[in-house]
C-alpha cells in the first residue's frame, strides 16, 4: 500500500473549542453521562474470527461479563462496542465497515488477537487485512492468540475506565480523518467502494467535520456517486419508502 | 450509495423477499451468511454465502515448513481443533513412515475425545440458544470450559493446543492430571441427567426440533453427510470404526445412532456420543495409568532440515462434526506441495444446509444450522 | 465382541474389493491400480474414462460417498483426485487424473455425486479449472477477489501481501535506546 | 470396565416421561450448588501455560534459531552493542524481539532454542490503546513483559526438545588395531551417518564466523543434507583449497562455536567436510574448481612464493585465480610443508594431501621442489625476476629446551623426527622414549613412535611429560584420549630438568621435577618448580616437542636490514605486508598456529598482493 496517506497528527482543534465552550453544567452532565455510559455497554454480536470462541465463556456464567454491565447486542444500531475478534478477511472487513458506520456514536472498537495488530498467523495470507487501525479507529487492543476470557474482561475494564475518563474518543477520528480511512479502504476494495452511510453528513451532524475529513479520496467517492446518480446518500431507503407509499395508494 | 454486495429488496408485489441471514446475525453459527428468499416466513430458496473466514490455509501451508504447519492447522476449525492436528499428523506420519509410540496414540485419543465432548457441549449449548433456551447454553459453555481447563493443564493452551505433532505428542500427561480428568468425567456424567431434564426431555425443545430439517438416509448418503448427522439417520458409520486410526480398534465403544434424521435426532446422537466419549476417555485413562512407558514421540528429524519423502496420502479422522480428511502431497521438499482440507462442514454448511432450510420456516434456519453443527471456518479455510 | 466381528467382516471385504476392482480394470483399459494398504487404493485413469469409472464404482462396487475432490497444480498440468469411500467395503479409492493446464476445463461429475458441486466450485475458484455441466459454478468464497486464482503455484501470496498491505511500524522505547547506542533490528 | 459399559447402555433417554407439575421446583436444588463463576481477578495459568515470552540473556547466545523457526515471522533479532560478543565461543550480541501482532504462542521457538534460554511465562494479559501499540513489540528478558513476577510456564524439557543433540558415531579403528601400523584411524562417515549428521545443523552460521578462513560451513552442510555433494565441494573451495587436509586434521574452531554444543554435541563439521570431498571423485573436483576460476586477462605480473606449505599454496591458489603467474619454491622434495612432514600418516594420508596439491597445480600454480632459496636460487634473482615475493617458509626448526644434555644425539626435536618417520628414513627406534611437551605435536610424535615400537619390539614404552596439568594440556581431548588408549603414559605437571647422560655417552633418561604453576600472574610463561619432588624417567631417546622456530638466513643481509623485526619475527601489518613494498610474509612464521589459520592468512595476503599488483598494472 504505497500510496496511502501517512498518519498525521490529530486535528484536535474542533474538540478543544467545543470543550472550552462548555459551561460548568454541561461539563457536569458530561461527567455523569460518561459514568453511566461506562457501566452499560452493549457488545455487538458479530464473530469475525477465531477469537470469537473465547467470547461465549466471557459472556456466560463462568466469566460473566454482565457483572461489568456488558451484554451482547444483536443489532449494530444499539451496540456500543464492536469487537474485532481476530483476523478480518477482506470480505468480512467490508461488512465490518458497513456495520461500524451504522453504529451510533460514541462507539468503540476493540481489536482482539494478534491478527488485528500486524496480521498475526495469517500475515502471508492474500485474503486477510493486516493492520486494522488503517481502516477503523481502534480504542483498545487485547493481546493473545486468542486472549483468554480473563484478558478479554481486563480489556473491557480498561475500556470502561477510558470511557469514564472521557478519553475513549477514537470514534471521532473516523469523522475527522475520514479521508485517511476511506483512502485505505479504497486501496483494498477498489475506487468504487462506497457505503450506504453518508459519513461526511454525519460528521457535520456530530460537529466533527474538519480539515482532514475531506481530501482526494472523498473527492473520488463523491465523483463516483455523482456519476452513478447516487448523490442522495440514502437513496435506496428513500426509493423503498416511496415504493411502499405507492403500494399503499 | 450501496455496497456491491448489498442487494436490493425485491419488489414486494411478488410477496417474496430476499433476506440476508448473516453474516452479522445472532442466529448464524460463526461468520457466515445465508441468502434466503422468503414468502411470509416460509423459505422458498436459500443460498449459502461463505468466504468471510477465508484465510487461504491451503496456500499458507504450502509456504511453511512441515513442523510450522502444526501451529496453523488447528485454526482451521475453532471449536474442535484437535482432529485437525491429528489428521495432519497422521498424513505426515504416513508419508514419513514414522512409527508412533503406543502411549502417544492413547494420549492423542484422550485429546480427541475430550475435544469431542467440548465441541458437543458447545454445539447443543448453541442449539439450545436458537430455540430460546439460554440456561442450557450457559451450562454447556461453563462445562466446556472445565474441559478447556484440562486442556490448558495438559497442553499449555486453552483452545489451540498444538499438542499433536507428526511423530507423537509434545508432552506427557501425568497421573495427577489423569485423576483430575477422571474427576471431571464423574462430574460431567452427573451433569448429563441435568442436561436431559433441562434440554433433551424438554417439551419445548422436542416440539421445535422434532421433524425439523429431516434428512432421509438416502438423501444423507447422496449429499455427502457424515458424522453425527449421518448417524442420526440410522446409519452407523463412523471413521473411528470403519477406517480405524490410532488405537480406536483397541477401544470399546458403541456407535451412537438415531433413526428420525431430524434436528432432534441429531442432537440426541450428540448426547449419546457424550456418554460414549466419556466411556472412551475412561478406558484411555485406565490404559495410561497402567502404561509405564515415557516414550511419547518417535525421533523426528531436525525441524529445520526435514524433508518428507515424495508421495501423497489421504487421511481421515472422525471429528465432532463428521469426516475430516486431509489430502497431503509432498514432492520430497521441506514444505508440503499441496494440502487439501476436506472439512465435514463443507458439505453440511453448504449444500445440505441450503436443501434442509428450503421449504422450512425462517425461525428454524438457525436451529437447523446448529443441529447440523456447521462450522464455517472449515468451509472457508 | 462386536468390533472383532467387524474386523473379520472387513477382511473378507478387502479380498472381494480387489476382485471387483479387477473386474472394472478389465472393462476400462486405461486404468492402473495400486494398492497402498488394506483400505487405500490408488487408481490412475485417463481423464476421458473417469466419469465411466465413477459410475461403475458407484453403481457396482458400492462407492456411495465422494469424500473429496482434490486438485494439485503441477505447473504444467493439473491433477484431479477423486476420493471415493465405500461404506460397505470400508475401502477408499483415490482416482487420479491429469488434465491440461490451458484451457483448464473438465467435465462435472455432479450428476453422479452431488457433493462434487462444492468441490468443483472450490477448485474453480482456487485454481481456475472450469467444470462443464456443474450447476454450481458461480463464486462462493472469493466473491470479492479480483486477482488470479490464488492457489496456483504461480501466484506469490507473499509478494501480493507485501505490495498490498502495510506492516505495523513499531518504535518502542527500548528499541530507541538501543538504536541510540548503535544497535538495530537486524533481521 | 464392564460396569461402565453397563452404565452407558442404560443411559437411554426416555421421551415418554411426562413429568409432573412439581418438576420446575427441581431447579431449587441448584441454589445449593457451588457457583461456576470465577472471581473477576484473573486466574493463575496452568503450569505449562504458553503465555508471554521470557528470555534468559545470560544463556541466550543470539543464534537466531527462534527467528528461523517462527512460522509467523514474529521474531526479529536485535543487535545490542552493549552485550559481550565472542565469535570463537559462539556468542553474538543479538537477542530476539517478539512481535505480539504476529505471535501465535505455539512455543516452537522454546522447543527449538538450542540453549534453553527462551521460555513462555504464565502471564497472559496485555491490553493497550492505539497510542501504545508499540508495547506489542517486546524484547523479552527474565523479568517478564510487565516486570511482574510471573513464573515460567512452557519451558524446554528433554521431552519437548525438537533438536537432535547426539552426534553420529564416527567409525574409527580400535586402539589395538591401529597401533599396529600407520593406517588412517578415522574411517569417515557412512552415507546415512553423514546425512543424519548434516540434518542436525540449525544453520545459525556461528561456525562461519568462528572459522579463521570464514568457511561456508552452513552452506556445505546444507548441500550434504541435500545430497548435492558437488555443491558442497564448490562451497568448500570458495575459501579452502585444502579440503582433504582440513577435513582430517583441522583444529575445528567451528565446532567449539557451534550453537548445538551448548546443550548437546557440536555438529561434526570437520568430518562432514571430509565426507563431502571423499564423496566427489578427484577428477570431478578438479573440473568443479576450474569452473569457479575467475578469468582475468593474463597481465604478465608474477609472484614468487617461498615455501609450499598451506599458507603459501593458498596464496598461490588465490593469486592464480586472480590471473597472476605464480611460482612456488620448496626446499623439500615434495610440496606440502608441515602438512606433509609434520602430520603423521595415520592422521593425514599423504595421497590425500597429494590430491589437494594436484588441484592447486592444475589451476596453474608452478611448484619447484628441492630448491632451497639462498642455495639453489639466490634471493636477489627472485627479487629481480618477480613483481612480488611472499615468504611462507613456516617454522622448520624445532625449539630446544636447552636443558643440560639436550645436545645429546639421542635428544631429538619432534618436528625433525616426524619428518624422518614420514620420509621413512632410518634411525634407531628407542626402547624407551620420553617426550617433553603437551601439545598436539607431542602427541603426534609419541603416537608415531609407539607405532614403530609396536612394529619392531611389540612393546610400547613411551612417556609424555608436560608442564601443564592433564586438563590444561594444549593437545586436543581426542588426541589425549587416543594416545592413552594406545598405551602411552602421560606424566603431567613435570618440568624437565636434565637429560641424564651416562659416562659412556649413552642417554640414561630425563630428570624432572614437579611443576607448580606454568604462568605467572601477568600470564607470561614462567614455570615454578618444586625441586624436592624429583623423578627420573629412564629413556634411550628424549624428544622435545615444545615449539618451533623459523629460519630466515636465506634472505641475505641487505633484506634483513631493510625489514623491521619484532621479537625475532618479521614485523608485518594485518595483511602480511612487510616494510618492503614487494615483500609479504605469511603463515606459521608470522603467527604460529595451525593449518586453517595458515589458510586464512594465505587468503588475506593474496588479497593484499593482488591489490598491489593491480596498482602496478594501472601505473604501468
Amino acid at each position: 500500500m504505497k500510496d496511502v496517506i501517512p498518519i498525521q497528527t490529530n486535528n484536535t482543534e474542533t474538540i478543544a473549542v467545543s470543550k472550552n465552550s462548555k459551561n460548568i453544567y454541561q461539563q457536569a452532565i458530561d461527567t455523569f453521562s460518561n459514568f453511566c455510559r461506562a457501566r452499560s455497554l452493549f457488545v455487538l454480536h458479530y464473530c469475525t474470527g477465531c477469537g470469537a470462541i473465547e467470547l461465549p465463556p466471557a459472556m456466560t456464567s463462568r466469566f460473566d461479563m454482565e457483572r461489568l454491565g456488558i451484554q451482547p447486542m444483536v443489532t449494530p444500531r444499539q451496540a456500543d462496542i464492536l469487537l474485532i475478534t481476530g483476523y478480518v478477511s477482506i470480505k468480512t472487513l467490508k461488512r465490518v465497515i458497513l456495520t461500524y458506520e451504522q453504529m451510533q456514536g460514541p462507539k468503540y472498537v476493540i481489536g482482539i488477537c494478534s491478527c488485528t495488530v500486524n496480521g498475526g498467523m495469517y500475515w502471508q495470507s492474500y485474503a486477510t487485512a493486516k493492520v486494522l487501525s488503517e481502516y477503523l479507529p481502534v480504542d483498545m487492543y487485547i493481546a493473545g492468540c486468542m486472549p483468554r476470557p480473563e484478558a478479554v474482561l481486563t480489556g473491557l475494564q480498561q475500556l470502561m475506565k477510558k470511557i469514564e475518563k472521557g478519553e475513549a474518543n477514537s470514534w471521532e477520528n473516523y469523522f475527522k480523518r475520514y479521508d485517511y480511512y476511506l483512502g485505505n479502504q479504497q486501496h483494498l476494495f477498489g475506487d468504487t467502494w462506497h457505503t450506504p452511510t453518508d459519513i461526511l453528513e454525519e460528521a457535520r451532524h456530530y460537529h466533527l467535520y474538519g480539515a482532514e475529513s475531506t481530501g482526494n479520496n472523498t473527492a473520488r467517492l463523491i465523483k463516483y456517486t455523482v456519476e452513478h446518480d447516487l448523490t442522495k446518500l440514502d437513496a435506496p431507503l428513500r426509493e423503498k419508502d416511496s415504493m411502499t407509499k405507492r403500494g399503499k395508494k | 450509495m450501496r455496497a456491491e454486495n448489498y442487494q436490493a429488496v425485491t419488489h414486494p408485489e411478488s410477496h417474496e423477499f430476499e433476506l440476508n441471514f448473516g453474516p452479522n446475525h445472532p442466529g448464524i453459527e460463526g461468520n457466515y451468511a445465508l441468502k434466503v428468499r422468503v414468502n411470509g416466513d416460509k423459505i422458498v430458496a436459500a443460498k449459502a454465502d461463505g468466504g468471510y473466514l477465508h484465510r487461504g490455509f491451503e496456500k499458507l501451508m504450502e509456504g511453511r515448513l512441515w513442523i510450522q504447519n502444526i501451529a496453523l492447522v488447528p485454526r482451521i476449525c475453532v471449536p474442535d481443533p484437535v482432529p485437525m492436528e491429528m489428521c495432519y499428523a497422521l498424513g505426515v506420519e504416513d508419508l514419513c513412515q514414522f512409527e508412533v509410540p503406543e502411549r502417544a496414540n492413547w494420549l492423542r485419543v484422550l485429546q480427541l475425545e475430550l475435544s469431542r465432548i467440548a465441541a458437543h457441549l458447545f454445539t447443543f449449548g448453541g442449539h439450545a440458544a436458537t430455540v430460546g433456551m439460554y440456561s442450557n447454553m450457559f451450562w454447556g459453555i461453563a462445562d466446556r470450559d472445565l474441559i478447556l481447563d484440562m486442556f490448558e493443564q495438559m497442553t499449555g493452551g486453552r483452545v489451540y493446543h498444538m499438542y499433536t505433532i507428526p511423530g507423537g505428542v509434545r508432552r506427557d500427561v501425568g497421573v495427577e492430571q489423569l485423576d483430575k480428568i477422571s474427576d471431571l468425567l464423574d462430574y460431567l456424567e452427573k451433569r448429563l441427567s441435568d442436561y436431559d431434564n433441562l434440554f433433551f426431555n424438554n417439551k419445548i425443545f422436542i416440539q421445535r426440533a422434532r421433524d425439523t430439517g429431516i434428512l432421509t438416509p438416502k438423501q444423507a448418503l447422496s449429499w455427502g453427510v457424515t458424522g453425527p448427522n449421518l448417524r442420526a439417520c440410522g446409519l452407523a458409520f463412523d471413521v473411528r470404526r470403519d477406517d480405524a486410526y490410532l488405537c480406536y480398534d483397541q477401544i470399546d465403544f458403541d456407535i451412537a445412532t438415531e433413526t428420525a434424521g431430524d434436528a432432534l435426532a441429531r442432537n440426541l446422537v450428540r448426547r449419546k456420543e457424550l456418554a460414549q466419549s466419556i466411556y472412551i476417555v475412561r478406558q484411555v485413562i485406565d490404559y495410561l495409568k497402567k502404561d509405564k512407558s515415557t516414550h511419547i514421540r518417535c525421533q523426528i528429524p531436525n525441524p529445520l532440515a526435514w524433508k518428507v519423502p515424495a508421495g501423497e496420502t489421504y487421511t481421515r479422522v472422525e471429528s465432532s462434526k463428521g469426516e475430516l480428511s486431509f489430502y497431503i502431497v509432498s514432492n520430497g521438499g521441506e514444505k508440503p506441495y499441496r494440502v487439501h482440507v476436506r472439512g465435514p462442514s463443507s458439505m453440511h454448511a453448504v449444500q445440505v444446509l441450503e436443501k434442509l432450510v428450503t421449504g422450512g420456516r425462517l425461525e428454524d434456519v438457525a436451529q437447523i444450522m446448529f443441529s447440523l453443527d456447521a462450522c464455517p471456518p472449515e468451509v472457508d479455510r | 465382541m462386536v468390533w472383532d466381528q467387524d474386523k473379520e467382516a472387513t477382511k473378507d471385504n478387502y479380498a472381494s474389493q480387489t476382485i471387483v476392482l479387477d473386474q472394472i480394470l478389465h472393462e476400462l483399459d486405461t486404468l492402473n491400480i495400486e494398492q497402498k494398504n488394506n483400505q487405500r487404493f490408488r487408481v490412475d485413469v485417463s481423464a476421458e474414462a473417469l466419469p465411466a469409472l465413477l459410475s461403475l464404482l458407484k453403481g457396482r462396487a458400492g462407492y456411495t460417498q465422494l469424500s473429496a475432490i482434490s486438485c494439485v497444480d503441477w505447473e504444467d498440468e493439473f491433477e484431479l483426485v477423486y476420493h471415493l469411500w465405500s461404506y460397505e467395503t470400508k475401502v477408499l479409492v483415490s482416482a487420479h487424473i491429469r488434465i491440461q493446464y490451458t484451457p483448464a476445463v473438465y467435465v462435472s461429475v455432479y450428476d453422479i455425486y452431488t457433493p462434487a458441486g462444492f468441490f468443483e466450485r472450490d477448485i474453480y475458484e482456487m485454481y481456475g479449472v472450469y467444470f462443464e455441466g456443474s450447476p454450481m459454478m458461480e463464486k462462493f468464497i472469493l466473491t470479492e477477489w479480483h486477482g488470479p486464482a490464488p492457489m496456483l503455484k504461480s501466484f506469490d501470496t507473499l509478494k501480493y501481501v507485501n505490495d498490498m498491505f502495510n506492516w505495523q511500524e513499531y518504535q518502542p522505547d527500548w528499541l530507541k535506546e538501543i538504536q541510540a547506542k548503535g544497535g538495530k533490528v537486524v533481521s | 470396565m464392564s460396569k461402565i459399559k453397563l452404565k452407558v447402555q442404560q443411559e437411554a433417554i426416555s421421551h415418554a416421561s411426562k413429568g409432573s407439575m412439581l418438576r420446575p421446583f427441581k431447579a431449587l436444588a441448584f441454589l445449593g450448588r457451588k457457583p461456576v463463576t470465577e472471581a473477576l481477578q484473573a486466574r493463575i495459568a496452568a503450569d505449562i501455560y504458553r503465555g508471554f515470552h521470557l528470555n534468559d540473556w545470560d544463556k541466550c547466545i543470539g543464534c537466531s534459531t527462534c527467528h528461523t523457526i517462527c512460522d509467523n515471522a514474529a521474531i526479529q533479532m536485535v543487535y545490542i552493542p552493549d552485550l559481550p560478543s565472542d565469535l570463537l565461543a559462539g556468542k553474538k550480541p543479538f537477542r530476539p524481539a517478539i512481535d505480539y501482532g504476529r505471535c501465535c504462542w505455539c512455543g516452537l521457538c522454546v522447543d527449538i532454542c538450542p540453549t534453553g534460554s527462551l521460555a513462555l511465562s504464565k502471564e497472559y494479559i496485555h491490553t493497550c490503546t492505539e497510542d501504545h501499540i508499540d508495547s506489542y513489540f517486546i524484547l523479552p528478558d527474565p523479568k517478564g513483559m510487565h516486570k511482574q513476577p510471573f513464573e515460567k510456564g512452557w519451558e524446554k524439557s528433554d521431552q519437548t526438545d525438537l533438536l537432535l543433540h547426539h552426534r553420529q558415531t564416527m567409525q574409527q579403528l580400535p586402539a589395538l588395531e591401529r597401533i599396529q601400523n600407520f593406517d588412517e584411524i578415522v574411517q569417515g562417515f557412512t552415507d546415512q551417518a553423514a546425512f543424519e549428521e548434516a540434518s542436525r545443523c540449525i544453520q545459525c552460521g556461528f561456525c562461519h564466523d568462528a572459522c579463521p578462513a570464514q568457511m561456508h560451513a552452513p552452506e556445505y552442510i546444507r548441500a550434504i543434507w541435500e545430497h548435492n555433494f558437488e555443491q558442497a565441494v564448490t562451497q568448500i573451495y570458495r575459501t579452502n583449497p585444502f579440503p582433504n587436509v582440513c577435513g582430517r586434521v583441522c583444529t575445528h574452531r567451528c565446532e567449539s562455536a557451534c550453537a548445538m554444543q551448548v546443550r548437546g554435541e557440536a555438529i561434526a563439521i570437520r568430518w562432514l567436510k571430509r565426507y563431502a570431498i571423499d564423496k566427489v571423485p578427484h577428477a570431478r573436483v578438479k573440473a568443479l574448481v576450474s569452473q569457479s576460476e575467475i578469468s582475468k586477462p593474463d597481465n604478465n605480473l608474477s609472484v614468487a612464493i617461498i615455501g609450499a606449505g598451506p599458507a603459501g599454496l593458498t596464496a598461490a591458489f588465490d593469486l592464480v585465480q586472480q590471473g597472476h603467474k605464480v611460482k612456488v619454491f620448496e626446499a623439500a622434495d615434495k610440496a606440502g610443508g608441515m602438512m606433509r612432514y609434520g602430520i603423521p600418516e595415520y592422521r593425514l594420508p599423504a595421497d590425500k594431501l597429494d590430491e589437494d596439491i594436484a588441484i592447486i597445480t592444475s589451476m596453474g600454480v608452478e611448484i619447484v621442489c628441492n630448491t632451497i632459496v639462498g642455495k639453489d636460487v639466490s634471493m636477489e634473482d627472485i627479487v629481480t625476476e618477480y613483481d612480488a615475493v611472499l615468504l611462507a617458509t613456516g617454522l622448520q626448526q624445532g625449539r630446544s629446551s636447552r636443558i643440560p644434555g639436550s645436545n645429546h644425539k639421542n635428544v631429538y626435536s619432534a618436528i625433525e623426527l616426524l619428518a624422518k618417520i614420514k620420509r621413512q628414513e632410518d634411525f634407531i627406534i628407542p626402547h624407551k622414549a620420553v617426550i617433553i611437551g603437551g601439545g598436539n605435536v607431542a602427541m603426534d610424535i609419541a603416537r608415531s613412535l609407539a607405532r614403530l615400537q609396536q612394529q619392531y619390539y611389540a612393546n610400547i614404552n613411551i612417556i609424555v611429560t608436560t608442564l601443564e596439568t592433564k586438563d590444561a594440556m594444549l593437545a586436543d581431548d581426542s588426541e589425549k584420549r587416543e594416545a592413552l588408549e594406545e598405551g602411552i603414559v602421560l606424566e603431567n605437571s613435570r618440568g624437565p630438568l636434565e637429560c641424564m647422560v651416562c659416562d659412556d655417552e649413552t642417554l640414561e633418561g630425563l630428570k624432572t621435577v614437579a611443576c607448580l604453576t606454568v604462568f605467572d600472574k601477568e600470564g607470561r610463561f614462567h614455570p615454578q618448580y618444586d625441586y624436592t619432588d624429583e623423578v627420573i624417567y629412564s629413556a634411550d631417546m628424549v624428544v622435545e616437542a615444545i615449539g618451533q622456530n623459523t629460519v630466515l638466513a636465506f634472505l641475505g643481509d641487505t633484506i634483513t636490514e631493510q625489514l623491521e623485526w619484532q621479537q625475532g619475527k618479521i614485523k608485518v601489518d594485518n595483511e602480511g605486508h612487510t616494510a618492503l613494498e614487494w615483500l609479504w610474509s605469511v603463515g606459521d612464521m608470522v603467527k604460529g598456529s595451525d593449518v586453517i589459520h595458515a589458510i586464512a592468512k594465505g587468503h588475506q595476503v593474496a588479497k593484499s598482493i593482488d591489490t598491489y599488483l593491480q596498482n602496478i598494472k594501472v601505473f604501468s
